[in-house]
């Protein structure tokens, strides 16, 4: 496979090392880079090519689940994606063998805020959103994390491979009931962070990474946090060149890729 | 091996430039490849006040291509001079100044104030965005409106003027002969060409302008033509581009007509693309024994 | 769930239409697919006298599309009658036959002739082939001559008439009203793009006619554009082609004006295109619970 | 794999069950029909496509080297091509993995005539055109058989997969003289054209298939035989409808799809 040769920073090549196909449409894809890359923010992306066709034509981009320190025999350490089969480009990716070289640009965008030390931070994720809050689990320790998913398969899933991030803090639910309460997993996070209100008192702060419907519910909600969530536009250039991720804030519009894709909710205008 | 070009007055050290819209105001690609590399960089097209451009629904990936339709979103030519200008002089590269205005009077205008600005080469004229109102449109299809807008930025501009063309028309040869008759040092060919997609799940576009520009390899085949068309029909030198994503495309618009290309859509691709085109060129000079780059132009053997 | 539709007077039992010169004379097709189940068939162009059409060096790949420049290549109107169409009548679908000529008169015959045989249920005009030399091309490039040759084949035509607009114009709209004031009853959008590819190794074009048509994939954000556009501007059924590769597509080219869909290129890549295609619609309209296909034409939620 | 569902006649998926690599660009590609296909002349070609990407777009057309009978395992026989990797289309066949399924048309086109029985039958390739001819080696047994090929790894790899057709009538040329004689195949066919023609006298017929330089060549020959070729264009149907494949003939145009691709060298107006 053809891959680029440039290694300013942000811009590398990657060998597949692992591509595991959970139940359903989520793949885990590990690669190592060619070079030492930069240092990622939770929150951040990288644009990973689908394949060296030229159809579909665009990078594709995906969070940083998490990255593996250098190790003797991946001397520029691992960086694990996972990924929801969709379309066209994750349905490519998915199908790439181990030993598969390919082009990758980033870290890109903007992460999620540090967390001050008189604040709790609450993690929210919405199904596939996990992949991008789910490093936050392992900076911020047993933080509560709230956890949506349409049905057990995935919870299952991620356990199989590793995932221990499933103790007493965690909350989970189930569109179908198979795991955790039946219902929207933002009901346990009204619930929990009233509580923590009433017994406690100090400032919540709520990172969120799911469908952009879970955002407009969150604003309903009219929850008394400091709310952070990822967003998701179709992207081309990822970098803040094309000017094609925007999304209008209160402050004008913005770029997802740049100035997000971690975004203050409070500040964002939600259309149609 | 000689790869400098003369397009109007504006000498480069190589033919290879990045295409307006698609590599930003410059700076943000030097963390990718050395700018130095590069023959010209074409900045985000620039307008007399800064620009909000089209509300979200602005990209959309299609058959080996992609619709835009950002709607000149910039921060208009007094931010560009004082805050971009400065950062892209340190490189040794060419700067052309893409931009446009809503009336005659504003082209003429920014074409002044740009071509006053130290460390601009060239103006590139934008009378073919089709994410504009019909009226406006009319600047780059209807040919005595061409001719007289690109006369007004002529008598104010002291820069090579290239003035950009839209493939939208009948008769590319028409418009090439218009902006050739109001004074266009050279042309660009081509902008992207009209098109749209929809959502069958919700019935709606995917651009909310409704229609975008379409860019990438789709439109290759299109570009060319209308290069070989401009070639035959014009004097003035040609930059060529639509879809370039290797040196070996980049050769076939030189043998059809272009005497320089511009990589737009490739370089969200690939951004280190420009670099390696340029790469491909020359490997091509050498394997085929070609010394000077200006001899390929116009080279096709029919 | 109703399918069936009535493009200008010509009712077909289903939307999904082979376009020309992508399915032969039909015949051809029986192995691969069952020709009942298709909506209509569209011959190869046809003119007067049985035509050789260009040299070798006549079709060529390009991304996601394909470049042709065949020249019209047929067997004449008298031979299709004698050897064709005969076969073609055992068949449950409708047959449009596409004729082109060199001059008015000949189009004006050709539609008395075709009009006159049986088995023909309506007729498609080509005005709008892109190898053709430059003054053939003004009769779909050209308003006025647009709407004089078209009333001369409406007069002598006793079927349906379609008129096929060529997407190498400026305006689409224009064109189309063109077309309908010289009475067209539907219309065709679009025929091919001109355009071009050049071998790098030898600098010769692709295609011996040095330009040609443009189709497939890579055309179709343009096509869609030019339905949407046909669709606002005039009243008459319009039949969307351009890229159609799957029964989701054709479902945004009817949501963006068309009546029915032409399947072209795609039949190369698939011999049963067209009726994978007609499964696609069926599917789409049962999930969104749509009875009658006409209630979707022109959808577009903008 | 998306692959197509109708069955009448010449259209059918296949699996693929050995996709083995030679040295260089060579690759053998097996497969087996999920039908019963139809019979096919040695010289009739299939449409393979390349993936299931719209780009590259058409399907691509191979002959068949050979067919092999339906056995237990495979009810519906194996279809066998043999590949120059030269492009994207043949690079991405190259690649399939063994259990894809994909889409073919075929058998297409005419093959080479039966040979009469006062005929004798000279058969020559040039490279990879042994994929066209190497079937009448099992038509016709010990048929002379002219190769020739740039350097000797092409014929130690067929020889190593089994094809043993290297006996005595077997006639090499290489042009780097690493196998057989050095230099044009053309001149060793030549003297034993020559050679039948005095000593034995009678009709004589060539079966050929190489690049198209080499039937220009026997052209200039003028060699005392009834000479057929087969001929490559690029060809988008593959069925005669596209009029894309068109050749010069005495006989006006014809369609290397369907009235070839095997011609009577004669017939052929060579241009440019
Ligand atoms: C910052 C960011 C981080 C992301 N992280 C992850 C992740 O960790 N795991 C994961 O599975 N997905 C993630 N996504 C979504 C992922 O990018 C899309 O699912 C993917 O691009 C779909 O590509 P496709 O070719 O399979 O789908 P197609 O529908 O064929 O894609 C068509 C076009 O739309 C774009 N597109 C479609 N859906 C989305 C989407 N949801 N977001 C952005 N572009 C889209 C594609 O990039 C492409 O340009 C993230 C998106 C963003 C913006
Ligand atoms: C009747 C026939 C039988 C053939 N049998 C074999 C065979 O058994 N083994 C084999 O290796 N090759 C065979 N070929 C040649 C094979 O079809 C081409 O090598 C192949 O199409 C190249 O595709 P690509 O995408 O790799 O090359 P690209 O150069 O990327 O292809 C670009 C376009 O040109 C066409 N093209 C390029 N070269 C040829 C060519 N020589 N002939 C026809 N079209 C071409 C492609 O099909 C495609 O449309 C045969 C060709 C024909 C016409
Ligand atoms: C996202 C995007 C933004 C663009 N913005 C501009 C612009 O501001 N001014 C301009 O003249 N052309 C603009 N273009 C057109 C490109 O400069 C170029 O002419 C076109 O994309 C064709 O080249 P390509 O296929 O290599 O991208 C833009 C293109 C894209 C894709
Ligand atoms: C090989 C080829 C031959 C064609 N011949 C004709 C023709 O004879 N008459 C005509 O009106 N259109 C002709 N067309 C145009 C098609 O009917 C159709 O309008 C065009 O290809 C766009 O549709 P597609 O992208 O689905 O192929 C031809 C197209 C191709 C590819
Ligand atoms: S994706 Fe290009 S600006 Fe964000
Ligand atoms: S390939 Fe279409 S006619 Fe031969």
């Amino acid at each position: 496979m053809k891959y680029w040769k440039y290694y300013l920073n942000r811009l590398f090549s990657a060998d597949i090392i692992r591509n595991e196909h959970l139940v359903g449409r989520y793949f885990i894809l590990e690669v190592t880079p060619n070079v030492a890359i930069c240092e990622t923010q939770v929150g951040q992306f990288f644009m990973l090519r689908p394949g060296e066709s030229i159809d579909p034509l665009l990078l594709r981009p995906f969070s940083l689940l998490t990255f593996k320190s250098p190790s003797g025999q991946y001397p520029n350490g691992t960086l694990i994606f996972l990924i929801d089969a969709v379309g066209k480009g994750t349905n490519i990716l998915k199908r790439l063998a181990v030993g598969t070289r390919f082009s990758i640009v980033g870290p890109l965008g903007r992460g999620f805020p540090p967390v001050a030390d008189d604040e709790i931070l609450f993690v929210v994720a919405g199904g596939i959103g996990i992949a991008s809050v789910f490093g936050l689990t392992s900076v911020y320790l047993n933080t509560p994390f709230f956890f949506g998913v349409r049905t057990a398969n995935m919870m299952s899933d991620l356990q199989a491979i590793g995932f221990n991030y499933w103790g007493e803090n965690t909350f989970t639910a189930s569109d179908d009931g198979s795991i955790g309460s039946k219902g929207s997993v933002l009901e346990l996070l009204e619930k929990q962070v009233s509580e923590y209100k009433r017994d406690c008192g100090g400032k919540v702060k709520i990172y969120a990474c799911g469908p952009h419907a879970m955002y407009k519910a969150m604003v309903k909600m009219n929850l008394d946090a400091d709310i952070y969530v990822s967003l998701e536009t179709p992207m081309a250039c990822g970098v803040g060149t094309c000017l094609g991720c925007a999304v209008e804030t209160t402050s004008g519009l913005q770029m997802v890729c740049k100035d997000g894709p971690v975004f203050n909710l409070k500040d964002i205008i939600w259309g149609g | 091996m000689n790869l400098s070009v003369n397009i109007g007055g504006l000498k480069l050290k190589n033919p290879v430039i990045t295409a307006s819209g698609t590599f930003g105001y410059g700076v943000e690609y030097e963390e990718f490849l050395d700018l130095n590399q590069i023959g010209a960089i074409t900045v985000k097209g620039l307008s007399q006040h800064p620009a909000k451009g089209n509300p979200p629904g602005r990209i959309w990936e299609t058959p080996c291509g992609m619709l835009n339709a950002i709607g000149l979103q910039n921060i208009g030519i007094a931010a560009f001079i004082k805050e971009k200008l400065p950062e892209l002089r340190k490189y040794d590269t060419k700067i052309i100044a893409n931009f446009f205005g809503d009336t005659i009077e504003e082209y003429a205008e920014a074409a002044a104030r740009l071509s006053a600005a130290e460390g601009i080469h060239a103006l590139e004229m934008n009378i073919s965005c089709p994410n504009k109102q019909a009226g406006w449109i009319a600047f780059g299809t209807d040919p005595a409106l061409t001719e007289k807008v690109v006369a007004a930025a002529r008598k104010t501009a002291t820069l090579p003027l290239i003035v950009k063309l839209s493939p939208n028309v009948t008769s590319i040869a028409d418009m090439a002969k218009a902006a050739v008759n109001g004074g266009a040092d050279a042309l660009s060919v081509i902008n992207t060409i009209t098109g749209m997609a929809i959502d069958i799940e919700t019935r709606r576009p995917r651009l909310s302008n409704i229609v975008g520009g379409l860019s990438g390899p789709a439109i290759r085949p299109i570009a060319l033509q209308m290069i070989f068309q401009t070639f035959k029909a014009v004097k003035v030198p040609i930059i060529g581009m639509g879809g370039i994503m290797t040196g070996g495309d980049a050769i076939e618009f030189i043998i059809a007509g272009a005497s320089a290309v511009a990589v737009g859509t490739a370089n969200f691709v690939n951004p280190a693309a420009s670099i390696e085109i340029l790469k491909g060129i020359k490997d091509y000079m050498a394997r085929h024994q070609i010394d000077d780059i200006n001899t390929l132009t116009g080279g096709i053997i029919c």
